[in-house]
Parts: C-alpha cells; structure tokens; sequence
C-alpha cells in the first residue's frame, strides 16, 4: 500500500470474460503498470476497485500469488459501481486499492487436510485458495472442494474445475440446486451435499464461503462432522466505504470487517453479536 | 514545567495573531443563532464562553473533504498543508474528544493521512468551562469542566483577563516562544477568582453519575426489547452524530464536473441512523430499522470503542441531548440499559406489553 | 401560558386536564396508549412520551415547550405495532384489533393530522385527536429571550386542531392581522438581497436531515436524498448541495405544510426553514384556493389541477 | 465574458413542443443555437429537480415546453405541470434566483415560428442575466473544489 491508503493506483484490464450464463458476472485479469510496486498478498485478501466518478467496490481477490503478476477478480452485477465495471473492455484503465483485510490462514493449513467449502459467486477467494494450496500441493494433506451452484451456469471458474476434476490430488464435488439436463453430478444444496460428502474432521481445515444462508446451514453440518469451532473459517462481506477501519459501517460488534477481517472463524464469530 | 500568564482581555488579539502567524487558527464564531467552530483571523471574531453547536472536530475533519482529485483514471491525493492546525476556546470536553478520535484517525495499521495532514503538531488552547449546562455530564465521563486532557494551554476566564496555563511542553514553548507581548504574571486576586470559577462549575454541574456498569450489561442486552423502546422516542436524523465531538463516521463519494473526467472524491461525514449507511448494493440491509441503528450507536460508543481503544466514546458534551430536535436523552438510556440489567429475567416482556397493553409499564419515548 | 392573556375558567390547568382526559382515554379503552409531552432535559424543554398505563398519565404535560410535532412518533408507534403484529405468533393476524392511539395535537398538528387523512396516509379510527388550544410555542433559539414565540407561532392562524375527539383546555382566540405579513416585507428585498440571506442561513446546514424526519408531511419511504439509482444529490454539506435539497423539499411540502415550524424548531443550527414554505403557502392559496390541513376530503392542490388556473407566467 | 454564450436545456414535451421544434427545423426557421433539447414524453414528466439539477450541474437558463392547455396526448399532464410550474418559479424567485432563468412554454406541433420566438426570447433573457452563478456546483467541484475546500477547512 501506498502511504495514502486512500489513493487508488492504476492498472489495466488485461483480458474480461462473462463468467456466467446469464451474464451478470465477469471476471477480469488486471495488470499493473510497469513501474508499480510490488503487490504481495495472500489468498483471502480483497482489494477496492475504482472507477473514478462512479465509486468504489470491495472485492474479494480471485487469483492466487502464486500466478504471477496480474489479478483475477469476479464481479456481479448489482449496482452503480459494478455496472461501471461491467463496461470495461480490455486495455481499460481503473484504479485499485489493496491488498486489503486479513487472509486465509494458509500457514497453519500446512501438512494438514483442507476442505473447501463455496455456493455461488461467492467462491472467488476459494479459487485463489485452492489454486494457493494445488500449487504448493506438498505442503499440505487431502484437499476437498464442495461447490454449488443453483445451475450449471452459474458455476464460476468451470474450466478449471473440469482441470481440478482430472488431476487425481484433489476430491471435488460439484453440485446444484435442481436437476438439468446434461448434468451428471450431484444435485441438492450444499449443506446437504457436504453432509453427504461426510469430509473427515481428523487434522483438518474448513473454510466456507457462499451467502450467508449457506454458511448458516453447513455451519452446524462441518461441526457435526466433529470440526471444532476455531477450525472452520469463512469470509464475510459488508457495505464498505474506505476499507481501512476508520468509516465505520462495516462493523460486526467491535470487529471491523474491512480490518479485522474479511476471514474469521466461527469460534471468533460465535463471540460477536450480529455475526452472519 | 508549567507556566501561566495572565493575558488582559483587549491583549487577547496579540495571542490570535501570535497564533495565525503560526496556524491554521479555528475557533467558537457566532453564526446567528448557532456557535459554529471556524477558521479566525482575529480576536473579536470569537465567541468565547459560548457553548460551542458545532464539533471541534470539524477542523481536524471536515464535513466535507476531498480525499483525492481525479483526471480520467488518473487520480492524486490534495496537496499538503501549508500551515499546522489550532483551535482556540474549545471546552474541555471538546478538547478531550480529539485524543479519543486520534486513536481512531492516528493509530493502527492505517493512518489517516487527512487527519495527520491537520492534526499532526497541532496546538489546543482549552477554555475552562466556567458554565456547564443543564445537558452536560463531562464529570460522569471521567472528565470535568476544568480538565486539562487534550489542551496544551488552558485558558480560565478571570473577568477581565484570561489566565493562560499551559499543560503540555507543546503549549510551554508556544507561551514561552511565541507569545511575546509584555509577559504578565497572574495576580493571587486573578488566581483566586479561577479557583471560584471552578468551584462555581462544579456546584452547577449535576453531581457525577456511574456508568461503569454500562458495557457489562450492554453485553447482555443485543435482543433486549429496550432497542424497540428507546428507538421509539428517536427521529433517526444524524443531528446527533454530525454535531457529536467523537462521531466519526463517513460516507465517500465521487462528484465529477458535468461534461467533463475530471472530479473529486470526496468524504463526508455520515451517520449510522441513516438506513442507507450499511445497505449494500443488493438491497440487503443488515441494520434494517431504527432499533438496529439505535443499538448500533449506543453499542459503538460504550461498548465497541472501549473493546478497541480502552475508553468509551463520550466525552459528556451533551450535544446530542441539547440539540436533538426530539430531546432524546442518552443519559436517560445509559441509566435503562444499566436497569434493564438489574431487573430479573421474566421473558420477552416488552413483546408482550405491546400487544394491545395488557401487561401495565410504561416507556417514554427518550 | 402567557401573561396578558385570559385565564381558562377551569380552575386546573391544561397539563392537569390533560392527564385527566388521558387518564379516561386509557381506562375506557378508548385508547391503547397516548402520545403526548413529558418534562425533557431541562424546564424549557419536552420531549415525545408513549403513555401506556393510566398509573403514569401525571407524566404528561402541556405547555410553551411542547414544540415538536407528535405525528413523525406517531406514524412510528403504528408502524412499529404493524410489523409486531405481521411477525407475531398470532394464528390468525388479521383478528388483532389494530392499534388506537390517542395523540396530542395543537391546531398544527390537528392540521397535519387531516393532511395526511387526506392523502390516505392515516386512518381517521386509527387516532384519537386529543385537542390543545396552543397559545404558541416559545422561541428556543439561540439568542432569543424565549419569551418570544416562534416564528410560526407568531403568525399562527390555527391555534386549535379543525377536527378532534376531545379538547382539552379552552380554545384559544385566533390571532389577527396578516399572517404573510413577513413573507411581504422578505419579498420587499431585492433578489440579490434575498440569495444573500438564504445563502447565509443554508451555510449552517449540516445536513442532518432533523427538519425532515422532525415534519409531520415528510413520509415518503424513500426520499429523493436517498435515491442512489441516480444519486440526485451529492451528500456534501456545500451551499449548492443543501440550497438544492431545502428548495426540493419546499417545493414538496407546496400545498401541504401545516407551517407548525416544527422543522425550525428541530434544527439544531436554527436555520430559518419555514419562510419559503410560508410563501408557497401563500401562492397555493391564492392560485388554487387551496390551504392544507382543513378538510379530509380535498384532494391537495398540487395533486389536482382547474382548466381555469392562471397562468400568466408562461411564454 | 464576451466570447460567454448562454447555455440553455430545453424540456420539451414529445408530442407537441418537440414537434414544434423539429418543425422549426424543417422550415428552416433561424432562432438560437443556444439550446440543447431533452425531450420528454410529456410536460407532467418534468420532475422540478430536472430543472434545479440543470442548473446546479452548470446550465444557465431552462425552458420547458408542453402541449396547449386541452391539448395533452394524456388528457391532464400539462395541467398538472402548470401547478407545479408556478409553484416552482415562485419558489425559484423567492430565494433570489433571477427571473427569467427558467421559463415555460406552451408549443403546440404546428408552432414552429413560435418555438423560434421562444428559444429566440428565452436566450434573449438569459443573456442579459449573464452566466448563472445562484445554485451553481459545478464551477466549485473538480480541482477547484480541492482547493477551496482547503481554505475553507473546517466548519463548513
């Protein structure tokens, strides 16, 4: 970061592409100028894009540091400033503020088992995740991804799924709400399914991202299963305005999501009031 | 260390222009029927001893400010200062809130650059609050009318001169450096009339409450029904937080002039009453009501700031009960919450009362 | 009361009455609950109460201070008894008899009161008007001697409510003389003279939005500020940005404002709101014959419009 | 000043002042170039904000122009509009904006020669006002803004 947290520095979109059948999300790789400092972060982190004149939006950071320079993040469509970005075409400039808030604690998921947990679009920082963890795939122990979508094509990143289904180093169930036709997968939500999938407890890591009505209903699965409370971890999402803990509105009890967070576990959540 | 002086009330212009030739200089001005704090070139623009409407904080963080300025995509913070910031003739309950919203703005992993622009070696000149109002609970916030925290030099008004004490080594070497008029000691007549004048606040002011049973119980209280109660007697405008010496909350937004790239990013005091303060762009709003947003402020205030910070966010200015257009009275809901607490646990009692009164209690509004 | 000023024959006084009216309202169950006044923060200053039991009526007061309009509370109260009742357990919602509210009104706020009946904003069962003949609310600003009464007050032609359920006190006498009497001498002033005066009264606007939420006619669910899609309005507290929300909000109270002052009064900067509405006031009663807050029946003057307006303005 | 031309928004109601102007045009009516045209479905459709925004966005005079009375595509739109309109204008007035910064205009689609006195009489107007200054942000906003934000610090 900059001395000015405030400041946004350039980058340029280096490639978009619809992400979703039903085109309300994109996902765009940003490069950095050449003389940008460098940009260290970790899986977990998010970043506020800018689009001066209409605002700024937190994202979460979909790519991993361990691809190299450029930045993956994926956008859906809902507002002022998510439209703004919509309209981006390639070799666009926008501005970038990050990286922001705490990560994924991929430290102490060394040599154990992670198991993945994301609904909808909200798996972004999952991909930057799981791409940390396959690609320091020695560091750590069984990796098992449970995603769900409400339709095939809403499932985000599909590719790279497919290419995650076929390297043999990582179990990943995928799963949507209602039978379509041509898939051939699991069907049912993903509480449901993570019940089912019965991931095991022993020397492992949860993480769940999805809205906030799925962490709700596979909190209660993974501890069922015998994950203890400061073993799950999830990633919140609140209104954001500066990202650096002094506007104020993105609090959950004293914890500031933008600084505190976004990643928490449940036992820490369990402690605060409003949660999720 | 400490040294005091005795400054003549006509003198008082030498010690404003000793000031400006240094600072950026904001004071108590009258503006018609309010006290504004505003930048003064001179002595007899001030309006000293009056109760001051508008927050001292305003010149450390603007209603308004431009965080940055932007040319198409390229943007660039606002050139820095010219001068350091100081005020003169604040209370010290308003002098105090700028060492509690200097943890905010000047600690932790971020510092505030706009806040360092105007705060970083600014000069406090307290005035010693010789007449506190019937609003007023400085002393039940661990301060009083004479407290010295957060001033560099305390001013106490004698009649027809002001002692000037200092308090800080800063505000040593301002009375020692820059203040060169003919240096006059005070009087033990002068002495002894700002010992009366303390004695005379003190006797005004209402003697102190206790709250430090405020945060233990608050933690006890996210679904009391109180919420429902005390939100009922607010109006949920930001009058409260906007003329609050310790809220700091702010909105960010771009203004772009029209046909052009060119704008401004600007950020812009706000206040967690508004339902637009956390609704996200989906329309979800995890603080739907006015009873979440009443909870949210009280919560902040006396129990989340003093996770974070070690102190309750009140200095016991008592703006937000003086000038709150339904006269809501937070030390009326501090005293309930404490209540509350005490009382024995009989169910979802307020639920019940509402439904056509059929249990008998009454809650005022406030 | 003021000196100077006939004594009510009753013997007690109107705060005495009052409690006694509440005190029957809520026995009888003509009422479930009554919003009126208690003593606030200081003896110059009341604040809204929700009386639920008639063992608390001696909390109720009325006089000089009584400045706030009840009605914004008012809609509160029955709004927070309608989402109450719309999440109750109840197995059958719609038996629960809705909440009656019993609500004190000065002749403002009994205008206010028919205004919003008129717009169907407020079921004329739903209250139950507790009438006060108000002699005027002091003028609490700063610097004034509180001697004084309001602006508002001061040319008040509506001292006691058009329609109530009860009255409590006597009724007081309506003041004479030309109540735009200070609309003409402002409009005396030269334009320059008239942008200077509002320039300076709007650079004390913080934008905190009390003289909205405190006005018994400002209802919408989502003001035009709050509007993101598109932002109308930057949020700033610069003069454009607040000259532009004051003269929106006038122009939206055109041919409703009750001129209760209660936005005056609610400032907490004391910025002189009520003069423009005063003069739209004046501009819909003499081009449409129309003066809000009389009848429930009328539809509002900017909501209708006569084939036979003038309309010598246009080109 | 003296190269300063007005800057004037036209609202014009779609079925009959907007006609009105495009018949202007085909008869090769000359009136000013001064007006940039919003056109709007009807006169009723135009929200007072339209006109203060245009003016606080940096426009220095505003017409707006519906069917005759009788004439309205939607029966009552402009019969409605001409309350609001008077309201508007006193209001505008009364706080010390010039008259004659904003004006309306009743065009029906056979009125080119009228539209053109109008546009003609409203530029004429606004002229002599001078460039707008009342109610104007733009001029403050962007880099200015900055600065003037600096010397006016806090308080505000």
């Amino acid at each position: 970061m900059p001395d000015n947290p405030y400041v946004p520095i350039p980058v340029r979109v280096q490639s978009v592409r619809v992400e979703s059948d039903d085109r309300t999300l994109r996902t765009f790789d940003l490069a950095f100028g050449d003389d940008a400092e460098p940009f260290e972060y970790l899986p977990g982190q998010f970043c506020q894009l800018s689009i001066l004149g209409k605002g700024e939006a937190a994202f979460g950071i979909a790519s991993s540091p361990t691809e190299g320079e450029s930045l993956r993040f994926t956008v859906n469509r809902v507002g002022t400033v998510t439209t703004a970005l919509h309209y981006l075409k390639e070799g666009e400039e926008l501005g970038l503020r990050g990286p922001l808030g705490n990560h994924y604690p991929v430290e102490k998921f060394k040599g154990q088992n992670v198991v993945l947990v994301g609904g909808g679009f909200a798996f972004t920082t999952l991909r930057s995740l799981a791409t940390f963890l396959l690609a320091n795939r020695s560091d750590y122990g069984d990796i098992t991804v449970i995603y769900g979508a409400r339709r095939p094509g809403l499932l985000l990143y599909r590719n790279e799924l497919a290419e995650w289904e076929k390297r043999g180093d990582v179990k990943v169930h995928l799963t949507i709400d209602e039978p379509a036709s041509g898939w051939d997968k699991a069907v049912g939500f993903v509480p449901t399914v993570t019940g089912k999938v019965r991931p095991s407890p022993k020397d492992a890591w949860a993480v769940v991202c999805g809205p906030p009505v799925m962490i709700k209903y596979t909190m209660p699965v993974l501890l069922d299963l015998g994950f203890a409370q400061d073993r799950v971890y999830t990633s919140l999402e609140r209104r954001m305005k500066c990202g650096v803990g002094k506007c104020g509105r993105c609090n959950i009890g004293p914890k500031y999501v933008c600084t505190d967070g976004p990643v928490f576990s449940y036992a820490e959540l369990a402690s605060l009031p409003e949660g999720f | 260390m400490s040294s005091s002086l005795r400054i003549a009330k006509p003198d008082l212009d030498e010690l404003v222009s000793a000031l400006t030739s240094r600072y950026r200089l904001f004071g108590p001005v009258d503006v018609d029927s309010a006290t504004m704090l505003r930048e003064v070139k001179s002595a007899d623009e001030l309006a000293l001893g009056a109760a001051l409407d508008g927050p001292v904080k305003a010149a450390f963080f603007p209603q308004t400010e431009t965080l940055l300025t932007y040319d198409g995509t390229r943007s660039e913070a606002p050139p820095g200062r010219d001068k350091p910031t100081a005020v003169i003739g604040v209370r010290p309950c308003d002098a105090r809130s700028l060492l509690l919203l200097d943890k905010v703005f000047g600690t932790g992993k971020y510092r505030d650059p706009l806040w360092q622009r105007r705060h970083d070696d600014s000069l406090v000149i307290g005035l010693g609050c010789s007449a506190p109002l019937e609003t007023c609970f400085c002393n039940s916030m661990g301060s009083g009318p004479f407290n010295a925290e957060g001033s560099d030099i305390m001013l106490t008004d004698v009649g027809d001169a002001f002692v000037a004490e200092s308090c800080t080594d800063k505000g040593e070497r301002f009375l020692k450096t820059a203040y060169k008029s003919q240096v006059q000691r005070p009087s033990q007549a002068d002495l002894d009339k700002a010992g009366q004048a303390r004695s005379k606040a003190l006797a005004v002011l209402a003697p102190a409450a206790d709250y430090s049973g405020v945060k233990t119980a608050l933690a006890k209280l996210w679904e009391s029904a109180l919420w429902d109660e005390i939100a009922l007697g607010c109006l949920s405008c930001g009058a409260c937080a906007y003329l609050c010496p310790t809220c700091h909350c702010f909105d960010v937004q771009d203004e772009t002039v029209p046909g052009t790239q060119q704008g401004r990013r600007v950020r812009i005091w706000d206040t967690c009453q508004a339902s637009l303060f956390t609704k996200e762009a989906s329309g979800h709003n995890p603080r739907p009501g006015s009873k979440e947003r009443m909870r949210q402020r009280v919560m902040h205030k006396f129990s989340y700031f003093a996770d974070n910070f070690g102190e309750t966010a009140c200095v016991g200015c008592g703006r937000c009960i003086r000038l709150c257009p339904a006269d809501f009275d937070v030390r009326l809901v501090l005293e309930r919450v404490m209540a509350e607490d005490r009382r024995p646990k009989t169910g979802d009692r307020a639920t019940k009362n509402e439904e056509r009164g059929t249990k008998k209690d009454v809650r005022h509004a406030g | 009361m003021k000196a100077g000023k006939p004594q009510t024959p009753n013997p007690k006084s109107q705060s005495e009455q009052l409690r006694e009216t509440a005190r029957i309202l809520l026995k009888e169950k003509k009422a479930d609950l009554v919003i009126g006044y208690e003593r606030g923060s200081s003896k110059r200053r009341a604040r809204p109460v929700v009386i639920r039991d008639e063992k608390d009526v001696g909390r109720l007061i009325f006089d000089d201070t009584c400045g706030p309009s009840l009605v914004p509370f008012l809609r509160k109260t029955l709004r927070a008894a309608k989402d109450r009742n719309s999440k109750s357990q109840t197995p059958n919602p719609k038996a629960v008899t809705p909440l009656r509210v019993a609500v004190v009104a000065k002749g403002c706020d009994g205008r206010a009161l028919v205004q919003q009946i008129a717009e169907g904003q407020l079921k004329r069962d739903q209250v139950v008007i507790v009438g006060v003949g108000c002699d005027g609310i002091a003028d609490q600003r700063r610097g004034a001697s509180g001697e004084k009464r309001a602006a508002s007050c001061e040319r008040c032609r509506y001292p006691n409510p058009p329609v109530y359920d009860v009255f409590v006190g006597e009724p007081v006498e309506v003041g004479t003389g030309d109540e735009f009497a200070g609309v003409a001498e402002f409009e005396k002033l030269a334009s320059a003279e008239r942008w200077a005066w509002f320039e300076r009264e709007l650079a004390k606007c913080i934008r905190c939005y009390a003289c909205r939420n405190a006005c018994p006619m400002c209802y919408c669910e989502e003001c035009f500020v709050d509007q993101t899609k598109p932002l109308w309005l930057g949020k700033s507290a610069e003069r454009p940005d607040t000259t532009l929300f004051h003269l929106v909000r006038a122009l939206h109270s055109a041919g409703r404002c009750v001129d209760c002052g209660a936005c005056e009064r609610a400032c907490p900067l004391g910025v002189r709101l009520a003069l423009l509405n005063k003069r739209l006031e004046r501009e819909v009663r003499e081009r449409f014959g129309y003066t809000a807050g009389l009848s429930m029946e009328a539809t509002p003057a900017l909501a209708t419009y006569s084939e036979e307006d003038k309309q010598e303005f246009m080109l | 000043m003296s190269d300063w031309e007005p800057k004037i928004v036209a609202f014009l109601c779609n079925w009959c002042s907007y006609a009105g102007a495009d018949l202007a045009g085909v008869s090769r009516i000359q009136y000013p170039p001064n007006v940039r045209v919003v056109r709007v479905p009807c006169s009723g459709r135009v929200n007072p904000l339209f006109v203060l925004k245009s003016l606080e966005n940096g426009f220095d005079g505003v017409l707006v122009s519906g069917c005759h009375p009788g004439d309205c595509h939607y029966i009552s739109g402009n019969y409605i509009a001409r309350r609001k309109f008077a309201t508007l204008k006193t209001a505008l007035e009364f706080i010390g904006v010039e008259p004659g910064r904003v004006q309306f205009s009743w065009v029906s689609a056979g009125e080119g020669e009228k539209f053109a006195q109008v546009v003609a009489r409203v530029t004429d107007d606004v002229r002599k006002l001078g460039p707008a200054k009342r109610l104007v942000k733009s001029a403050e906003a962007g880099r200015a803004g900055a600065t003037l934000q600096q010397s006016r610090g806090g308080g505000e």
